[in-house]
Protein backbone atom coordinates (compact mmCIF):
# COMPACT_ATOMS: atom_id res chain seq x y z
CA UNK A 1 0.00 0.00 0.00
CA UNK A 2 1.60 3.27 -0.89
CA UNK A 3 -0.10 6.67 -0.55
CA UNK A 4 1.58 10.06 -1.91
CA UNK A 5 2.22 12.91 0.18
CA UNK A 6 2.63 16.64 -1.24
CA UNK A 7 4.34 19.26 0.36
CA UNK A 8 3.58 22.92 0.31
CA UNK A 9 4.62 26.66 0.74
CA UNK A 10 7.06 26.25 3.95
CA UNK A 11 6.65 22.59 4.56
CA UNK A 12 8.07 21.70 0.64
CA UNK A 13 11.35 23.76 2.02
CA UNK A 14 11.41 21.94 5.40
CA UNK A 15 11.21 18.60 3.27
CA UNK A 16 13.53 19.82 0.28
CA UNK A 17 10.90 18.13 -1.79
CA UNK A 18 7.23 18.96 -2.96
CA UNK A 19 6.47 15.10 -3.11
CA UNK A 20 7.16 12.05 -1.99
CA UNK A 21 6.20 8.44 -1.82
CA UNK A 22 5.51 6.14 0.84
CA UNK A 23 4.75 2.66 1.70
CA UNK A 24 2.64 0.95 4.72
CA UNK A 25 1.16 4.22 6.47
CA UNK A 26 -2.18 2.84 7.56
CA UNK A 27 -3.21 6.20 9.36
CA UNK A 28 -2.89 10.07 9.27
CA UNK A 29 -1.34 10.20 12.79
CA UNK A 30 1.34 6.87 12.16
CA UNK A 31 1.85 8.91 8.89
CA UNK A 32 2.79 12.37 10.62
CA UNK A 33 5.23 10.69 12.95
CA UNK A 34 7.14 9.58 10.02
CA UNK A 35 7.31 12.41 8.30
CA UNK A 36 8.39 14.27 11.49
CA UNK A 37 10.79 11.51 11.95
CA UNK A 38 12.27 11.86 7.84
CA UNK A 39 12.17 16.27 8.24
CA UNK A 40 12.78 17.62 11.74
CA UNK A 41 12.13 20.88 10.29
CA UNK A 42 8.59 20.23 9.99
CA UNK A 43 8.14 20.21 14.07
CA UNK A 44 8.56 23.90 14.48
CA UNK A 45 6.33 24.24 11.16
CA UNK A 46 3.30 23.33 12.34
CA UNK A 47 0.43 21.47 9.66
CA UNK A 48 -2.95 20.13 9.14
CA UNK A 49 -2.98 17.37 6.68
CA UNK A 50 -5.60 16.91 3.32
CA UNK A 51 -6.77 13.21 2.37
CA UNK A 52 -7.76 13.53 -1.35
CA UNK A 53 -8.64 17.51 -0.68
CA UNK A 54 -10.08 16.72 2.44
CA UNK A 55 -8.60 18.66 5.97
CA UNK A 56 -8.66 16.05 8.23
CA UNK A 57 -8.48 17.32 11.45
CA UNK A 58 -8.72 13.80 13.72
CA UNK A 59 -6.83 10.15 12.53
CA UNK A 60 -8.18 9.05 9.42
CA UNK A 61 -7.14 5.50 8.07
CA UNK A 62 -5.32 5.62 5.27
CA UNK A 63 -6.07 3.93 1.65
CA UNK A 64 -4.14 2.52 -1.38
CA UNK A 65 -3.19 5.24 -3.77
CA UNK A 66 -4.11 8.33 -1.31
CA UNK A 67 -2.98 11.71 -1.96
CA UNK A 68 -2.07 13.38 1.61
CA UNK A 69 -0.98 17.12 1.55
CA UNK A 70 1.18 18.85 4.11
CA UNK A 71 -0.54 21.92 4.99
CA UNK A 72 1.49 24.71 6.85
CA UNK A 73 -0.53 27.56 8.01
CA UNK A 74 -2.29 29.50 4.90
CA UNK A 75 -0.67 33.02 4.05
CA UNK A 76 -2.74 33.86 1.07
CA UNK A 77 -4.20 37.78 0.37
CA UNK B 1 -4.27 34.34 -11.68
CA UNK B 2 -0.64 34.28 -12.89
CA UNK B 3 1.14 37.42 -11.61
CA UNK B 4 -0.87 40.66 -10.09
CA UNK B 5 -3.84 41.33 -11.01
CA UNK B 6 -3.85 44.65 -13.09
CA UNK B 7 -6.08 48.30 -12.72
CA UNK B 8 -7.17 47.69 -16.02
CA UNK B 9 -8.46 44.16 -15.63
CA UNK B 10 -10.22 45.81 -12.68
CA UNK B 11 -11.50 48.34 -14.30
CA UNK B 12 -12.95 45.98 -17.42
CA UNK B 13 -14.80 43.66 -14.70
CA UNK B 14 -16.76 47.07 -13.37
CA UNK B 15 -17.80 47.89 -16.43
CA UNK B 16 -18.98 44.54 -17.48
CA UNK B 17 -21.89 45.24 -14.41
CA UNK B 18 -22.73 48.10 -16.30
CA UNK B 19 -25.61 45.91 -18.06
CA UNK B 20 -26.50 44.25 -14.77
CA UNK B 21 -29.22 47.19 -14.32
CA UNK B 22 -30.69 45.52 -10.98
CA UNK B 23 -27.30 45.79 -9.38
CA UNK B 24 -27.21 48.81 -7.09
CA UNK B 25 -24.06 48.12 -4.67
CA UNK B 26 -20.86 47.20 -5.50
CA UNK B 27 -17.80 45.92 -2.83
CA UNK B 28 -14.28 45.43 -3.80
CA UNK B 29 -12.23 44.60 -1.53
CA UNK B 30 -8.32 44.25 -3.04
CA UNK B 31 -5.41 43.00 -1.03
CA UNK B 32 -2.15 44.81 -1.78
CA UNK B 33 1.66 43.59 -1.52
CA UNK B 34 3.05 45.77 1.45
CA UNK B 35 6.50 46.43 1.83
CA UNK B 36 7.09 45.18 4.91
CA UNK B 37 10.33 45.19 6.76
CA UNK B 38 11.60 42.15 8.25
CA UNK B 39 14.24 41.63 10.60
CA UNK B 40 15.63 44.88 9.19
CA UNK B 41 15.09 43.51 5.21
CA UNK B 42 12.22 44.90 3.07
CA UNK B 43 9.54 42.65 1.46
CA UNK B 44 9.93 43.80 -2.60
CA UNK B 45 7.97 40.66 -3.40
CA UNK B 46 6.16 38.09 -2.66
CA UNK B 47 5.84 34.77 -4.47
CA UNK B 48 2.54 32.69 -4.04
CA UNK B 49 1.89 28.96 -4.65
CA UNK B 50 -0.97 27.25 -3.60
CA UNK B 51 -2.28 23.82 -3.51
CA UNK B 52 -4.26 24.59 -6.86
CA UNK B 53 -6.93 21.91 -7.49
CA UNK B 54 -7.76 22.17 -3.25
CA UNK B 55 -7.80 25.95 -3.83
CA UNK B 56 -10.51 25.67 -6.59
CA UNK B 57 -12.84 23.80 -4.30
CA UNK B 58 -12.33 25.98 -0.91
CA UNK B 59 -12.93 28.95 -3.16
CA UNK B 60 -16.10 27.36 -4.99
CA UNK B 61 -17.40 26.49 -2.06
CA UNK B 62 -16.98 30.14 -0.18
CA UNK B 63 -18.21 31.26 -3.19
CA UNK B 64 -21.56 28.89 -3.12
CA UNK B 65 -22.00 29.64 0.69
CA UNK B 66 -21.92 33.50 0.23
CA UNK B 67 -24.81 33.51 -2.33
CA UNK B 68 -26.61 30.89 -0.27
CA UNK B 69 -26.66 33.49 2.55
CA UNK B 70 -26.71 36.84 1.10
CA UNK B 71 -28.90 38.50 -1.17
CA UNK B 72 -26.26 39.25 -3.99
CA UNK B 73 -26.49 39.77 -7.89
CA UNK B 74 -22.51 38.25 -8.89
CA UNK B 75 -19.02 37.90 -7.56
CA UNK B 76 -15.66 37.12 -8.62
CA UNK B 77 -12.78 36.29 -6.63
CA UNK B 78 -9.25 36.33 -7.90
CA UNK B 79 -5.86 35.23 -6.29
CA UNK B 80 -2.65 36.14 -7.44
CA UNK B 81 -0.15 32.99 -8.05
CA UNK B 82 3.45 33.99 -8.69
CA UNK B 83 5.44 36.76 -8.54
CA UNK B 84 3.32 39.84 -7.20
CA UNK B 85 6.10 42.99 -6.49
CA UNK B 86 5.52 45.54 -3.32
CA UNK B 87 2.50 47.81 -4.40
CA UNK B 88 0.97 45.21 -6.81
CA UNK B 89 -2.54 43.48 -6.07
CA UNK B 90 -2.88 39.88 -4.98
CA UNK B 91 -6.33 39.99 -4.25
CA UNK B 92 -9.50 41.37 -6.12
CA UNK B 93 -13.26 39.75 -4.51
CA UNK B 94 -15.90 41.96 -6.27
CA UNK B 95 -19.45 41.65 -4.58
CA UNK B 96 -22.77 42.86 -6.17
CA UNK B 97 -26.03 43.33 -5.21
CA UNK B 98 -29.30 45.29 -4.89
CA UNK B 99 -28.33 47.23 -1.58
CA UNK B 100 -25.48 47.84 -0.09
CA UNK B 101 -25.63 45.44 2.72
CA UNK B 102 -25.50 43.00 0.94
CA UNK B 103 -22.24 43.45 -0.18
CA UNK B 104 -20.63 45.08 2.25
CA UNK B 105 -21.31 41.64 4.62
CA UNK B 106 -20.58 39.45 2.13
CA UNK B 107 -17.37 40.86 0.65
CA UNK B 108 -16.16 40.91 4.15
CA UNK B 109 -17.17 37.51 4.99
CA UNK B 110 -15.57 35.97 1.76
CA UNK B 111 -11.90 38.22 2.63
CA UNK B 112 -11.81 36.32 5.80
CA UNK B 113 -12.75 32.91 4.66
CA UNK B 114 -10.53 33.27 2.07
CA UNK B 115 -7.26 34.02 4.48
CA UNK B 116 -8.48 30.97 6.72
CA UNK B 117 -9.57 28.37 3.60
CA UNK B 118 -7.65 29.16 0.86
CA UNK B 119 -4.24 26.70 1.00
CA UNK B 120 -2.25 29.59 -1.03
CA UNK B 121 1.21 30.73 0.49
CA UNK B 122 3.32 33.77 0.20
CA UNK B 123 6.66 33.61 0.28
CA UNK B 124 8.35 37.30 0.67
CA UNK B 125 11.45 38.10 -1.07
CA UNK B 126 13.71 40.76 0.16
CA UNK B 127 15.77 43.01 -1.66
CA UNK B 128 18.61 40.48 -1.31
CA UNK B 129 16.87 37.72 -2.79
CA UNK B 130 16.67 36.10 0.54
CA UNK B 131 13.39 35.53 1.43
CA UNK B 132 11.05 34.66 4.49
CA UNK B 133 8.05 32.65 4.36
CA UNK B 134 4.67 35.44 4.96
CA UNK B 135 2.52 34.34 8.39
CA UNK B 136 -0.91 35.88 8.44
CA UNK B 137 -1.89 37.35 11.37
CA UNK B 138 -4.84 34.61 12.00
CA UNK B 139 -3.03 31.57 10.81
CA UNK B 140 -4.88 27.80 11.17
CA UNK C 1 -17.87 65.49 -10.29
CA UNK C 2 -20.37 65.92 -13.33
CA UNK C 3 -21.74 62.67 -14.82
CA UNK C 4 -20.87 58.96 -14.39
CA UNK C 5 -17.66 57.80 -12.32
CA UNK C 6 -15.89 55.82 -15.14
CA UNK C 7 -14.31 52.47 -14.71
CA UNK C 8 -10.98 53.88 -16.46
CA UNK C 9 -11.36 56.53 -12.96
CA UNK C 10 -11.49 53.79 -10.44
CA UNK C 11 -8.63 52.39 -12.81
CA UNK C 12 -6.55 55.59 -12.42
CA UNK C 13 -7.02 56.15 -8.88
CA UNK C 14 -5.69 52.07 -8.03
CA UNK C 15 -2.73 52.33 -9.98
CA UNK C 16 -1.86 55.80 -8.37
CA UNK C 17 -1.84 53.60 -5.07
CA UNK C 18 0.89 51.28 -6.07
CA UNK C 19 3.93 53.30 -5.09
CA UNK C 20 2.26 53.53 -1.54
CA UNK C 21 3.87 50.68 -0.21
CA UNK C 22 3.17 50.47 2.90
CA UNK C 23 -0.52 50.15 2.39
CA UNK C 24 -2.15 46.67 2.43
CA UNK C 25 -6.02 46.71 1.83
CA UNK C 26 -8.07 48.21 -0.25
CA UNK C 27 -11.73 48.94 0.01
CA UNK C 28 -14.12 50.27 -2.70
CA UNK C 29 -17.26 50.70 -2.87
CA UNK C 30 -19.36 51.70 -5.94
CA UNK C 31 -23.12 53.06 -5.82
CA UNK C 32 -24.66 51.89 -9.07
CA UNK C 33 -27.93 53.49 -10.67
CA UNK C 34 -30.63 50.94 -10.61
CA UNK C 35 -33.65 50.47 -12.91
CA UNK C 36 -36.04 50.13 -10.04
CA UNK C 37 -39.74 50.05 -11.39
CA UNK C 38 -42.01 52.53 -9.48
CA UNK C 39 -45.52 52.69 -10.30
CA UNK C 40 -45.04 50.80 -13.41
CA UNK C 41 -42.66 52.98 -14.60
CA UNK C 42 -38.79 51.76 -14.99
CA UNK C 43 -36.23 54.26 -14.06
CA UNK C 44 -33.64 54.91 -16.79
CA UNK C 45 -30.97 57.76 -15.36
CA UNK C 46 -30.96 59.59 -12.13
CA UNK C 47 -30.18 63.69 -12.24
CA UNK C 48 -28.42 64.36 -9.29
CA UNK C 49 -28.28 68.15 -7.18
CA UNK C 50 -26.69 69.08 -4.39
CA UNK C 51 -25.94 72.06 -2.18
CA UNK C 52 -22.17 71.77 -3.40
CA UNK C 53 -21.16 74.25 -0.72
CA UNK C 54 -22.40 72.43 2.25
CA UNK C 55 -21.97 68.89 0.41
CA UNK C 56 -18.34 69.79 0.10
CA UNK C 57 -18.07 70.46 4.12
CA UNK C 58 -20.03 67.39 5.12
CA UNK C 59 -17.55 65.03 2.68
CA UNK C 60 -14.77 67.11 4.56
CA UNK C 61 -16.22 66.26 7.92
CA UNK C 62 -17.04 62.64 7.53
CA UNK C 63 -12.78 62.65 5.88
CA UNK C 64 -11.91 64.09 8.86
CA UNK C 65 -13.67 61.86 11.46
CA UNK C 66 -12.77 59.18 9.53
CA UNK C 67 -8.76 59.82 9.43
CA UNK C 68 -9.32 60.21 12.98
CA UNK C 69 -11.06 56.73 14.10
CA UNK C 70 -8.84 54.39 12.07
CA UNK C 71 -5.58 54.30 11.02
CA UNK C 72 -6.37 54.77 7.12
CA UNK C 73 -3.47 55.61 4.88
CA UNK C 74 -5.48 57.42 2.32
CA UNK C 75 -9.09 57.87 1.37
CA UNK C 76 -11.12 59.36 -1.83
CA UNK C 77 -14.96 59.86 -2.08
CA UNK C 78 -16.74 60.69 -5.24
CA UNK C 79 -20.39 61.62 -5.57
CA UNK C 80 -21.50 62.26 -9.32
CA UNK C 81 -23.52 65.46 -9.83
CA UNK C 82 -25.96 65.65 -12.73
CA UNK C 83 -27.20 62.84 -15.10
CA UNK C 84 -26.26 59.36 -14.09
CA UNK C 85 -28.14 56.48 -16.42
CA UNK C 86 -29.03 53.21 -15.25
CA UNK C 87 -25.66 50.65 -14.30
CA UNK C 88 -23.39 53.82 -14.55
CA UNK C 89 -21.68 54.58 -11.31
CA UNK C 90 -22.85 57.72 -9.06
CA UNK C 91 -20.49 56.62 -5.92
CA UNK C 92 -16.89 55.93 -5.51
CA UNK C 93 -15.68 55.79 -2.19
CA UNK C 94 -12.30 54.11 -1.59
CA UNK C 95 -10.42 53.64 1.28
CA UNK C 96 -6.74 52.44 1.74
CA UNK C 97 -4.95 51.10 4.83
CA UNK C 98 -2.28 48.76 6.26
CA UNK C 99 -4.69 45.91 7.10
CA UNK C 100 -7.85 45.52 6.14
CA UNK C 101 -10.19 45.47 9.42
CA UNK C 102 -9.54 49.79 9.46
CA UNK C 103 -10.44 49.91 5.53
CA UNK C 104 -13.49 47.62 5.85
CA UNK C 105 -14.61 49.48 9.17
CA UNK C 106 -14.26 52.95 7.70
CA UNK C 107 -15.49 52.40 4.30
CA UNK C 108 -18.82 51.19 5.18
CA UNK C 109 -19.07 53.93 8.02
CA UNK C 110 -17.95 56.81 5.00
CA UNK C 111 -20.96 55.53 2.96
CA UNK C 112 -23.43 55.44 5.47
CA UNK C 113 -22.85 58.62 6.45
CA UNK C 114 -22.52 59.75 2.89
CA UNK C 115 -26.14 58.72 2.65
CA UNK C 116 -27.32 60.30 5.88
CA UNK C 117 -25.33 63.50 6.16
CA UNK C 118 -24.79 64.84 2.32
CA UNK C 119 -26.48 67.31 0.95
CA UNK C 120 -27.60 65.30 -2.48
CA UNK C 121 -30.92 64.61 -4.23
CA UNK C 122 -31.19 62.26 -7.24
CA UNK C 123 -34.54 62.57 -9.33
CA UNK C 124 -35.38 59.42 -11.12
CA UNK C 125 -36.60 59.85 -14.57
CA UNK C 126 -38.40 57.14 -16.25
CA UNK C 127 -38.26 56.06 -19.93
CA UNK C 128 -41.39 58.74 -20.52
CA UNK C 129 -39.39 61.47 -19.39
CA UNK C 130 -41.75 61.74 -16.25
CA UNK C 131 -39.69 61.65 -12.50
CA UNK C 132 -39.90 60.89 -9.06
CA UNK C 133 -37.71 61.91 -6.38
CA UNK C 134 -35.68 59.50 -5.20
CA UNK C 135 -36.10 57.96 -1.49
CA UNK C 136 -33.22 56.50 0.30
CA UNK C 137 -34.66 54.02 3.13
CA UNK C 138 -33.21 55.57 5.72
CA UNK C 139 -34.07 59.27 5.11
CA UNK C 140 -33.93 61.60 7.43
CA UNK D 1 -34.03 92.80 7.85
CA UNK D 2 -33.89 89.97 4.98
CA UNK D 3 -33.27 86.47 4.38
CA UNK D 4 -32.34 84.55 1.11
CA UNK D 5 -33.89 80.82 1.31
CA UNK D 6 -32.82 78.37 -1.14
CA UNK D 7 -35.03 75.30 -2.02
CA UNK D 8 -33.30 72.00 -2.80
CA UNK D 9 -34.10 68.97 -4.68
CA UNK D 10 -38.01 67.77 -4.16
CA UNK D 11 -38.26 71.50 -2.40
CA UNK D 12 -37.71 73.50 -5.35
CA UNK D 13 -40.19 71.24 -7.10
CA UNK D 14 -42.82 72.28 -4.41
CA UNK D 15 -41.89 75.73 -4.47
CA UNK D 16 -41.71 76.13 -7.56
CA UNK D 17 -38.18 77.87 -7.21
CA UNK D 18 -34.72 77.54 -6.29
CA UNK D 19 -35.03 81.07 -4.38
CA UNK D 20 -36.43 83.44 -2.74
CA UNK D 21 -35.97 86.55 -0.56
CA UNK D 22 -37.96 86.93 2.35
CA UNK D 23 -38.33 89.92 4.66
CA UNK D 24 -38.73 90.04 8.20
CA UNK D 25 -38.86 86.39 9.72
CA UNK D 26 -37.26 86.66 13.14
CA UNK D 27 -36.47 82.63 13.71
CA UNK D 28 -36.76 79.66 11.67
CA UNK D 29 -40.05 78.44 13.47
CA UNK D 30 -41.43 82.05 12.07
CA UNK D 31 -39.65 81.34 8.41
CA UNK D 32 -40.65 77.32 8.31
CA UNK D 33 -44.48 78.51 8.75
CA UNK D 34 -44.27 81.32 6.02
CA UNK D 35 -43.04 79.27 3.55
CA UNK D 36 -45.26 76.72 4.71
CA UNK D 37 -48.18 79.29 4.10
CA UNK D 38 -46.67 80.17 0.90
CA UNK D 39 -46.08 76.93 -0.77
CA UNK D 40 -48.18 73.84 0.74
CA UNK D 41 -46.69 71.45 -1.24
CA UNK D 42 -43.65 71.96 1.35
CA UNK D 43 -45.89 70.53 4.10
CA UNK D 44 -45.75 66.90 2.69
CA UNK D 45 -41.99 66.69 1.98
CA UNK D 46 -40.54 67.54 4.84
CA UNK D 47 -37.72 69.31 5.10
CA UNK D 48 -34.86 70.45 7.62
CA UNK D 49 -33.04 74.23 7.82
CA UNK D 50 -29.94 74.84 7.47
CA UNK D 51 -28.69 78.62 8.23
CA UNK D 52 -25.68 79.29 6.84
CA UNK D 53 -25.01 75.69 5.72
CA UNK D 54 -25.33 74.62 9.48
CA UNK D 55 -28.31 72.20 10.02
CA UNK D 56 -30.72 73.51 12.86
CA UNK D 57 -32.60 71.60 14.76
CA UNK D 58 -34.54 73.44 17.06
CA UNK D 59 -35.48 77.25 16.78
CA UNK D 60 -32.77 79.42 15.56
CA UNK D 61 -32.66 82.87 15.29
CA UNK D 62 -31.87 85.15 11.73
CA UNK D 63 -29.57 87.51 11.04
CA UNK D 64 -29.94 90.03 8.35
CA UNK D 65 -28.66 88.71 5.07
CA UNK D 66 -28.73 84.85 6.38
CA UNK D 67 -28.81 82.40 3.74
CA UNK D 68 -31.57 79.30 5.05
CA UNK D 69 -31.63 76.19 2.94
CA UNK D 70 -34.62 74.53 2.82
CA UNK D 71 -33.43 70.75 2.73
CA UNK D 72 -35.79 67.57 2.28
CA UNK D 73 -34.42 64.38 3.01
CA UNK D 74 -31.56 63.28 0.98
CA UNK D 75 -31.13 60.90 -1.66
CA UNK D 76 -27.63 60.29 -2.37
CA UNK D 77 -25.21 57.33 -3.26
Amino acid sequence: MTVKVLFFGPAADAAGRSELVLEGAVDTDELRQRLLGLFPKLRQLGFLMAVNKQVVQEKAVLGNQDVVAVLPPYSGG
Amino acid sequence: MQGPVSPAFIAESIAKHSVKTNIGAHDIFLGQVRNDVINGKEVKAIAYSAYEEMADEAVYRIREDAFEKYDLTCMHIYHSLGLVRAGEISLFVFVSSAHRGAAFDACREIVERIKKEVPVWGKEIFEDESYSWKQNKEAI
